[in-house]
């Protein structure tokens, strides 16, 4: 369990010791305040002061309390600075890795034909993420690391971190993005070096393997989240039984009854809002014309046929 | 600052005490400032990433039709000023006079701006178009700015020539006179705000190098 | 409306009687009037929208509603309570109803913009409400409308930007009212200095409506026109910067938090004083203060904005003025204290309230410095510290101000009184339900539960659990409240004309007030607190 | 009080305004046109802030309106020109 205390990444401790600094000065302050209430009603009730005093301000106190304040603020900002500063300050030798934002799942890409929807760091190794998202704002939250950032289409926002503990962590997104935004999570997995590289070497673990190209494909754009295999109704339309059936969609022109053909997969995928299936919700999926397109689209297709014709 | 006059009730009375009256107009001019205001933020943010881009498309735009509507914007600004001595001098009919060739400016302003709108719908470059989104991403962001703008100020022509309208009816009328002109007042404030944004659009959308 | 003894000299709730009276009113009173009773309503409805929301989550997974569903819910919830209940509030209200009384005149300065107005603001409320109704599904991008999500969700986005835009320019004339009103119509002798603390802080929130509104504004046009014509201000696909619209966006949303504390600030000022029979202590502070937060209130957007990929330097830009205007905030603390401190103090419900407000948003504030801090605030961003940020500040520190002074003007709006005990009995269960609801979403913030989560990890259950039990409770105290408040305010006992023993101009004149304030025009000869013979028996 | 006793701006003056505004559109013309680099923007700015204060002034009778009215117009752009500047620390170190 993430707790506060429990800081997994060398930033923690900075944001920690601002988080104490300010969470003193507050419970002392609150509890002051809270003490004053409680005499002045007690000290000061109508059944005991008859007699209000009439004194209309003080100098002397007005600075006081601007002054004091000020000061403590000014170190809250000090603090608060100081934990932030060493985030924006990558260290020369940080292994960069690709995050990629889309609705709603993340993959990170480690650039040796490594692709992974989980996030898995080596200990003690520093480690930027280079942020991109291919649809709208995602935030990347890992909170046991003490490290957020939004992944922002068109901006090349980045964050950096050492794990300093080993671990299962969790992932977030933390910027509003639409339907499924809730189950947009990962894990981060900090695992010793050795284990890493081995890791990172094997490229079967999860391209392509013994399932289907076409699979692999689905799985690495993250279309699952919408679209289950098993006939169950998410968000879109499942995929289980796609090729051959007959289907009510509704088209600009009106509803119209379609075949699950090539035809049909490639417009569904190119232009998803121009034919909805009956019962489903337009706009909720963005076209992936530039993200899936020739080879990767016909392996797909070949997917559903191959499923398809399986079953028959 | 007086705490004299008070309680101009206007619910009994049919002009609003001038002072309060113009109050409120400059406030309301200040809110039309910021509106711009946030457009103007817009486009320095977006000249300081595409000052390239902005320059090309700039190119397009006709700096001698701007230039002609900035002549139109100072003069009717000066006319609707000296309506304003007018019926402070009780020469109420240079009053409608002055009015009446402001409004005319503000005619000529709407011709050009139709000339100037027809030539870019006529390249099929308007929000929307598909030559427009096929421009460069700088390009597009200047025409998205520069119809935003310029749109939005000649909304404020036509509502200002309204205003004029009405202000000049009620001259003839004699509902505005020399003891009674807050309207008309407030007609010239408007109508030279209008004035203001124009003189920042045209070097700004016109004459950018 | 008539409900008066035959015999109950006119006042503005009887002078004229039916509904055209009421809804052709230039009476600043009755439009006051109506506005508070449209903006309970509203208030209502999407209070029960924050039940259900909490309902939803009371176990993880599925419970009461789809995802959409409670997508749209929070949108609209966050829509309302901002845009029609807590900006425009107290400023609409009791700035309406007590302003030109308070500074002895007969009503605001153009009555006939203040009517204008209201119908905005009903039309504004109208199209929100339309939004979800119309064709298509409704909104569901969350009040802050971020792009490119706002740009290209399916649902009736434009609708309800209309809304927000329209609501816009209805909060921007009162503003403008209510400073040429302060301006122009204050009472002869009633100089700056002499000006009552309620008034000075619906001056200061009238600026911040008038001048940073419109940048909202022309924002959420862009949008629409985004939406429409497709042009890209903010769509990186067509080379936009959906960082540039967050920028515009709080530039007015931020300055708008002001907006609706500090006429709550002013109510609170107005009772602390009048239940010690002390006059203020620090008046000219407390008046410094408001224009201070006011004016400083414009520099510190960049706040919401710290993980956005923002510049190094405008982050801790940003947080140092951040921190500042903090300040103002603790000086109106401390002289609030200082005015109880050494009176003869009279818990009645209005006190009540306005000590949880203290309470309150002092707790609110000091999360918003931890929000404040950078370092902080990267942890905590967008998660249930936020929520329980604001909702302590807007609803324990807004929306008790207003149960202030509710309470506190009661007597004075309806001539009746309510009653006391019930009263404290309400306050009670709402305090206690207040703070279960959202003390545990402090934790879980930190612990990283993230907002706008239909959904949620089980390790969070318990805490969730307990926010819920607390909503309900906060429910029930609600009801307890608001039902006392309405059966009295036909049936309660008949008020006195000054029944808190008040000095402010209010409280000299009879309850409910004559239709046009005053009999003769008052002429004011000293400071607004003086307590010459304390009415304490 | 009212505006009886108002300012009245003359004929005269109305007309030197014009053509102050006049020559000084030309001088932006001429000067954008002249090429100077990174200055142009900075000098059509500048005539038009020129432009713009003396439409205020005369045009818009501030020179003969209260103080609070000056100082609010003066503040509202002081305000307006921060938050530009604001915003740009954010752009001009990204
Ligand atoms: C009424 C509304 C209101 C008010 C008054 C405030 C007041 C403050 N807010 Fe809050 N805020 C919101 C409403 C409000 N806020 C809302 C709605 C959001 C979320 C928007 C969204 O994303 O949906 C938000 C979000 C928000 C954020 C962004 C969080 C994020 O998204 O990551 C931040 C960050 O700095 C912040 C800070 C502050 C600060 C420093 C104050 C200060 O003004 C507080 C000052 C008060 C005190 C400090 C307490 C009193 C002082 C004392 C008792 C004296 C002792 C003091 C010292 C020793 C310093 N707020
Ligand atoms: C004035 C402001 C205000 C107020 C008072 C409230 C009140 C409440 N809010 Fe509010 N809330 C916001 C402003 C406010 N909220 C904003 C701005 C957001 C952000 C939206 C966004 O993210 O875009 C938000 C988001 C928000 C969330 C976060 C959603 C998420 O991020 O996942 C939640 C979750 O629980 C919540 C719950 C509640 C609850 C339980 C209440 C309760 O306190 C309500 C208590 C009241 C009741 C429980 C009902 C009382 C009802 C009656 C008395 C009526 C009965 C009568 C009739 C039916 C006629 N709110
Ligand atoms: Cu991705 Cu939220
Ligand atoms: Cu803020």
């Amino acid at each position: 369990m993430t707790t506060m205390f429990s800081g997994a990444s060398n930033l923690a401790e900075g944001v920690d010791r601002a988080f104490i600094f300010i969470f003193a000065v507050s419970f002392i302050f609150t509890i002051g305040i809270v003490a004053l209430i409680i005499y002045i009603l007690v000290h000061f009730s109508r059944k005991k002061n008859k007699n209000p005093q009439q004194f209309h301000g003080n100098t002397k106190l007005e600075i006081i309390w601007t002054v004091i304040p000020l000061i403590l603020v000014l170190i809250m900002f000090y603090f608060g600075w100081a934990g932030f500063a060493p985030m924006r300050k990558v260290p020369a030798d940080a292994m960069p890795i690709k995050a990629i934002g889309r609705m709603w799942a993340w993959s990170f890409d480690y650039g040796n034909g490594k692709v992974s929807k989980d996030l898995v760091v080596p200990l003690n190794r520093n480690v930027k993420l280079d942020l991109f998202s291919e649809d709208v704002n995602h935030g990347l939250f890992i909170p046991a690391f003490r490290v957020k950032e939004d992944v922002i289409p068109g901006y090349n926002n980045y964050l950096w971190f050492q794990p300093i503990s080993k671990g299962t962590f969790d992932i977030f997104c933390t910027e509003y993005c639409g339907l499924a935004h809730s189950g947009m999570t990962a894990k981060v997995i900090v695992v010793d070096s050795l284990e890493f590289n081995k890791w990172l070497a094997d490229l079967k673990a999860s391209g392509p393997g013994l399932e289907h190209p076409g699979l692999a494909i689905i799985k690495a754009n993250a279309c699952l989240t919408c679209h289950s295999l098993d006939g169950s109704k998410i968000i879109g339309p499942s995929f289980k039984g796609l090729w051959g059936s007959k289907r009510i969609v509704i088209t600009a022109q009106g509803e119209k009854e379609m075949e699950g053909n090539a035809e049909y997969i490639k417009r569904s995928i190119q232009e998803p809002n121009a034919d909805i299936v009956k019962g489903f919700n337009k706009g909720l999926m963005q076209s992936y014309k530039d993200l899936i397109k020739g080879e990767d689209l016909d392996k797909i297709i070949d997917y559903f046929k191959t499923a398809g014709e399986q079953k028959k | 600052m007086s705490t004299t006059d008070h309680n101009a009730h206007s619910e009994h009375s049919e002009y609003i005490d001038s002072d309060t009256g113009k109050m409120g107009m400059w406030l309301f001019l200040f809110t039309e400032l910021f509106l711009f205001g946030g457009l103007f933020i817009v486009y320095a943010v977006m000249r300081s990433k595409y000052g390239e881009d902005f320059h090309h498309a700039a190119l397009e735009l006709n700096a001698f039709i701007g230039a002609t509507n900035t002549v139109v914007l100072l003069v009717s600004s000066m006319t609707v000023a000296m309506s304003l001595t007018a019926i402070q001098k009780k020469q109420k009919n240079l009053a409608i006079g002055l009015i009446f060739f402001t409004i005319l400016l503000a005619g000529v302003f709407l011709v050009n701006k139709y000339f100037e709108y027809g030539h870019k719908f006529a390249l099929n470059l308007y929000p929307g178009s598909d030559v427009m989104r096929n421009l460069p991403h700088g390009e597009i962001m200047f025409f998205g700015l520069y119809f935003l703008m310029t749109g939005l100020h000649l909304f404020h022509v036509v509502v200002g020539g309204i205003l004029l309208t009405i202000i000049m009816l009620k001259i003839k009328s004699g509902r505005i006179n020399e003891e009674h002109f807050l309207l008309h007042e407030n007609g010239a404030l408007y109508w030279h705000l209008v004035d203001l944004i124009w003189i920042f659009l045209f070097p700004l959308l016109y004459l950018i190098t | 409306m008539n409900n008066q003894t035959p015999t109950a000299p006119l006042n503005y709730l009887n002078h004229k009687t039916g509904l055209w009276s009421w809804l052709s009113s230039t009476d600043h009173k009755r439009i006051g009037l109506l506005y508070f009773y449209c903006i309970v309503t509203f208030f209502l409805s999407a209070a029960v929208l924050g039940l259900l929301m909490k309902i939803e989550k009371v176990a993880p997974g599925e419970t009461i509603m789809t995802a959409q569903t409670y997508n749209a819910m929070f949108t609209l919830h966050g829509i309302i309570m901002i845009f029609i209940v807590v900006i425009p509030g107290l400023a609409a209200v009791f700035g309406n109803i007590m302003l030109p009384i308070m500074i002895g005149a007969k009503d605001v300065a153009f009555p006939k913009l203040n009517l204008f107005s209201f119908y905005l603001f009903l039309g504004g409320a109208c199209i929100a409400l339309y939004s979800q109704f119309a064709h298509g599904h409704s909104p569901d991008t969350g009040w802050t409308f971020y792009v490119p999500y706002s740009a290209e969700a399916s649902s009736n986005v434009v609708i309800a930007l209309t809304a927000a835009f329209t609501l816009g320019f209805a909060s921007i004339l009162t503003g403008l009212n209510f400073i040429v009103t302060i301006h122009t119509m204050r009472a002869p002798g009633m100089t700056w200095f002499r000006m009552p603390l309620f008034p000075w802080s619906l001056y200061a929130t009238a600026w911040i409506q008038l001048l940073a509104t419109p940048v909202v504004g022309i924002t959420l046009l862009m949008v629409i026109a985004e939406r429409t014509l497709h042009v890209g201000f903010f769509d990186p696909k067509l080379g936009g910067d959906p960082v540039l619209y967050q920028h515009l966006f709080w530039i007015y949303s931020h300055p708008a938090v002001y907006v609706m504390i500090l006429p709550a600030m002013g109510v609170v000022t107005e009772i602390f004083p009048t239940f010690s029979q002390k006059p203020v202590f620090g008046y000219v502070p407390i008046v410094f203060s408001s224009l201070a937060i006011a004016l400083v209130g414009y520099f510190v957007w960049g706040h919401h904005m710290f993980t956005s990929g923002m510049s190094y330097e405008s982050r801790w830009f940003f947080s140092l003025l951040t921190f500042l205007v903090a300040i103002p905030s603790a000086i109106k603390v401390f002289n609030w204290l200082s005015t109880m401190y050494g009176g003869s103090v009279d818990l009645q419900p209005p006190l009540l309230y306005a000590i949880s407000f203290i309470f309150l948003f002092t707790i609110g504030g000091f999360t918003g410095l931890t929000l404040g801090s950078v370092a902080t605030d990267i942890q905590v961003h967008n998660t249930d510290f936020v929520v329980a940020h604001f909702h302590y500040i807007i609803f324990g520190g807004m929306g008790f101000g207003f149960f202030a002074g509710i309470h506190y003007w009661f007597p004075k709006i309806y001539g009746r009184m309510y009653n006391i005990r019930w009263a404290n009995i309400g306050w009670g269960i709402l305090f206690t339900g207040f703070n279960l609801t959202y003390f545990p979403m402090f934790i879980m913030g930190i612990q990283g539960m993230p907002r706008r989560y239909f959904d949620y990890d089980p390790k969070f259950q318990l805490g969730q659990t307990i926010s819920t039990i607390g909503a309900v409770i906060l429910f029930t105290g609600l009801i307890t409240m608001i039902s006392n408040l309405i059966y009295h305010s036909k049936k309660g006992a008949i008020a006195p004309a000054n029944p808190w023993h008040g000095v402010t101009l209010e409280w000299q004149i009879p309850s409910p007030p004559p239709h046009e304030n005053f009999d003769e025009v008052p002429v004011i000869t000293r400071g607004p607190y003086v307590f010459d013979n304390p009415h304490t028996k | 009080m009212s505006n009886n006793e108002s300012h009245i701006t003359s004929y005269a003056l109305n007309f030197k305004v014009l053509l102050v505004l006049l020559i000084l559109t030309t001088i932006t013309i001429l000067v954008i046109k002249a090429h100077l680099g990174a200055f142009t923007v900075a000098v059509a700015l500048t005539l038009a802030s020129i432009k713009c204060a003396i439409v205020l002034t005369y045009f818009m009778h501030l020179k003969f309106e209260s103080l609070i009215l000056r100082l609010m117009v003066g503040g509202v752009f002081l305000l307006f020109a921060i938050i530009i500047v604001i915003t740009f620390i954010d752009y001009y170190f990204r």
